[in-house]
C-alpha cells in the first residue's frame, strides 16, 4: 500500500524532466527578448542572501519596546514599516495583528500562497502544502498541535485567510524575562512561525542553549 | 471557479511537516521558475491573478501531484501560449522560433529592486463604500466557472465588517481579462461557529478579505 | 469527511469522456478486485460504508490518480489490514503467515447468486419520522472528520421532503463502527438556485438523499 | 504541458505492479481461507455475461406497453421489478423516475459510484468518473451536451443525486412511431445511457440502420 499512498514529486525522472523544461524555457524567453538572465540571476540572489525573516523580526523587535512604534504599526503597518530606514520596503498592503494573553491570530491562504514575503522572505513548503491551507481555517488547534504549541482552551483563536492582496503579519506576544534586553537581542527571539502565528516568540532560555 | 485549490476545510492531506532549515529553493530550476515570473510579471505580460488562475485550472490531479514551483511553471508556460508570447511548436523545440510579442518593458538588472517591489493594487474607487466596520453582512452564493477570491467555505455566510482596505483592482474581473473594475476590500469575520456548525470550538473565529461585490447587507 | 470524493459542483475535471462498446472490465485483475470485495462482503469482514470510508480516506493525490478499481483495491487492503484479517507482513510477503480471523460465513460457488443480490437496508424503526412529504426542512452544517452522506453543496440549504424510504442504516454511524443506528431516510429536494446561487438555471433541480439526523425544520 | 496535464493510471509499469498487488491479495486471501477462487470466477463471469442494461429495458419497455405496471413501478419499483418473472431480483430500494416532456431526470453518485447494478450492470468507466460526478449535478446541461443531448430550455432538469442506498433507474419518454410494437422490440430501444437520463430513447430510425 505505501507505494500507492505516496506520490513523490521530487522522484528523479520527474526532477531531471522539469529541470530541462525550465531550462528550454528560459532559453526561449530570453531569445525571444523577453527576459535577461542576468535580472535572473539577481533575483535568485536577492531571495537566496538578503531576503527573509530578519526583516520582520526587526519590526517586531521595534514594536515591542517603542510604545509608539507599536500603535503606529497596528494602525496602518505600510506606513510605520516605512519610516524604518534599515528594513526593505513594504507593498502598500501590509497589515499587523497583534497577539495577546486572550488572543493569538495565525495566517494562512487558503487559495494559494499569500505570504508577506517582505517581511518574512520566501514561503517555507509547509505554509504553500495542502495539509496547512486546509486545516488551518478549520483547526488551526490541530495545526499548532503539529508544531508543538498548546494554547489554554480559552484562548480565542482567530484564523486570517489572505484571499486578496493584503498581507499580514502577526506580532507575537514579548517573552517575560527580556525587560531590559535591546531591540538587537530582542529580534533574536522573534521566529518566522512567530510573525505566522503558527509558533510563539523564544524564550530567553531557548536562545541561550 | 470551484477547483481543488479552494482547499480551506478539506480533510484527509494529513499533519502539516515542518522541514528543518528549509532552503529558500530545493533545486536551482526553482529559483530560475520564480525569477522568470517575476521577471514576465515586471515586463506586463500578465497579472498575478492570471498566474493563480492558470493554476488553478491545470487539472486537479496534477494541481495535487506535481510541486509547488512546477505548479508556477506549468501554469507560466499556459499564460505565455494563451496570450501568444510563445508557441507551443517553440516549448517543444526548446527554442525561440519567431518573432516576439512586444512587451511594455524588461527587467534588466539595474532594476531588479523596483521589479521585487511589490505592486500597489490600490486603485480609484468608482463611488462610495457600501459597508462600513461593524456592520453585518451576508457573503453571497456565488459559484462562477472563472477565477474569484471568496472560498467556498464562506460563502452564503454571515459576518461582520472589520476593516476597510480601501478600493482595489478586482480579481475577478482582471484574470477575466475585463480590466481592474476597482472594488472595495474588506476584512470580514465570521463565527467559526458560522462557517463549520454548532459543533465548532467557541473559540475560532475565522475572516477572509472580501471584496464589495461578494458581500451583501444581512 | 470533507474529502476530494465529495466533488459534486467541482470544476476543473474536464469533459464527460464516453468510450464506446466498453468492456465489462478492462483488464483481468478488475473482475478479481471486484470479486474479492463481493466475497468479503458476504463474508461479513466489513459494510459497504466501511469501504467507501476507505476509499475517502486514501490520500487525495492518491485519490484522484488511480483508476476506480485500483482504489477499491487499496481500500479493501486498508480494511483488511485495519480490521485484522491480514498483516503488513502478508501484504508484504503475498502469501497468508498466520492464522485467519474468523468470519461469519464463506462465499462459495454454489452460493454465488446470494452473494450477488444488494443486502436490504432497511431497519427496525426507531421511533415516528419526524418529517413528511412537503415538509420544509433546512439541511445541517455539519463538518464531521469521519464519513457521512451529506455532501457539501448540500449542506446548510433548504429543501423540500419529497419521498420518505423507510428506516435505514446510518452510514455515518456504520463506518465509524456503532453499530446500525437505524434512521429515517428521506428525498429532499432543492432549488438548483438555492444550491448553486441566483444565476442559476431555473429549470434545475437538484435530490440527495437525507438521513434524519441531516435536518433541521425550516 | 501535455507531458504533465495527463495522468495516465493504466501506464504499463503501474499496470503491472497492480496485478501483481491484486495476484498477492488473491493469494493471501485464499490461504487464510476468506475466499474460494472459484466462488469469484463465478461472479466476474456473471458480471461479464448475464448483468447488463437489458434488464433494465425490459422494465421500461413494459412500463411503456402495461399502464398498471408503469403506475405499480412508479409507486414502488422494487414490488413491480419483484412480479416479472424473467428480470433478476432487485434489492429493496429501486426508485423509477419518468421522464415527460415537462421534465427530464438524471442520475449521478457525486460521492462515491452507487448505480442500480441489477438494472443496467456494471457502471461505464465515465459514470464513475470525476467529470461526471463534479459536474452532473450543477451543469447538467453542460453534461448533455457531452453526450450530445439537447433538452428544450424550458425543461425541468432533476438530478438525483444516490447518496444513500436508495439506487435510481429512469423511466425514458417512449419514442414516437412504436405505437404497434412489441415488449420486445421495444426493449431495443432502451440504452442505457437512457435509464441514466444522460441519453434518450432511440428512435426506430436509429436502430434501422
Amino acid at each position: 500500500m505505501a507505494d500507492h499512498d505516496h506520490h513523490h514529486p521530487h522522484e528523479h525522472s520527474e526532477l531531471s524532466e522539469t529541470q530541462l523544461r525550465v531550462r528550454a524555457l528560459e532559453t526561449i524567453l530570453t531569445e525571444k527578448g523577453y527576459i535577461d538572465p542576468a535580472a535572473l540571476d539577481a533575483i535568485v540572489e536577492t531571495y537566496e542572501t538578503k531576503v527573509g525573516p530578519r526583516n520582520g523580526a526587526r519590526v517586531v523587535a521595534k514594536a515591542w519596546t517603542d510604545p509608539a512604534f507599536k500603535q503606529a504599526l497596528l494602525k496602518d503597518a505600510t506606513a510605520a514599516v516605512g519610516t524604518l530606514g534599515h528594513v526593505s520596503p513594504v507593498g502598500d498592503h501590509l497589515v499587523a495583528v497583534e497577539n495577546t494573553p486572550q488572543r493569538h491570530n495565525m495566517i494562512v491562504c487558503t487559495l494559494c500562497s499569500c505570504y508577506p514575503w517582505e517581511m518574512l522572505g520566501l514561503p517555507p513548503v509547509w505554509y504553500k502544502s495542502a495539509p496547512y491551507r486546509s486545516r488551518a481555517v478549520k483547526d488551526p488547534r490541530g495545526v499548532l498541535a503539529d508544531f508543538g504549541v498548546k494554547l489554554a482552551k480559552e484562548t480565542d483563536i482567530r484564523v486570517w485567510d489572505s484571499t486578496a492582496e493584503t498581507r499580514f503579519l502577526v506580532l507575537p506576544m514579548r517573552p517575560a524575562g527580556t525587560e531590559e534586553w535591546s531591540e538587537e537581542r530582542l529580534a533574536d527571539l522573534v521566529t518566522r512561525d512567530s510573525m505566522i502565528g503558527t509558533g510563539l516568540a523564544l524564550a530567553p532560555a531557548e536562545i541561550a542553549k | 471557479m470551484n477547483g481543488v485549490h479552494d482547499m480551506g476545510g478539506m480533510d484527509g492531506f494529513g499533519k502539516v511537516e515542518v522541514e528543518e532549515n528549509e532552503p529558500p529553493f530545493h533545486a536551482t530550476w526553482e529559483g530560475r521558475v520564480l525569477a522568470m515570473q517575476r521577471a514576465m510579471g515586471y515586463a506586463g505580460a500578465w497579472h498575478i491573478d492570471d498566474s493563480r488562475y492558470a493554476q488553478e485550472t491545470l487539472p486537479p490531479q496534477t494541481y495535487l501531484a506535481v510541486s509547488y514551483y512546477q505548479r508556477w511553471e506549468l501554469a507560466m508556460e499556459k499564460n505565455l501560449l494563451l496570450r501568444g508570447y510563445v508557441t507551443e511548436a517553440e516549448l517543444k523545440a526548446g527554442r525561440a522560433l519567431g518573432p516576439a510579442k512586444p512587451l511594455p518593458r524588461k527587467l534588466t538588472k539595474d532594476v531588479v529592486d523596483a521589479g521585487m517591489t511589490r505592486n500597489s493594487f490600490f486603485r480609484q474607487q468608482q463611488g462610495p463604500a457600501r459597508f462600513k466596520p461593524g456592520d453585518r453582512v451576508r457573503t453571497r452564493n456565488i459559484n462562477p466557472l472563472t477565477h474569484t477570491r471568496l472560498p467556498r467555505y464562506a460563502r452564503d455566510k454571515l459576518g461582520t465588517v472589520e476593516l476597510i482596505h480601501g478600493c482595489h483592482a478586482y480579481p475577478d474581473s482582471v484574470a477575466t481579462d475585463r480590466g481592474d473594475d476597482p472594488q472595495w476590500l474588506y476584512t470580514v469575520v465570521f463565527d467559526g461557529r458560522e462557517i463549520w456548525g454548532p459543533d465548532t470550538d467557541p473559540t475560532l473565529t475565522i475572516s477572509i478579505d472580501a471584496f464589495e461585490p461578494y458581500l451583501e447587507p444581512a
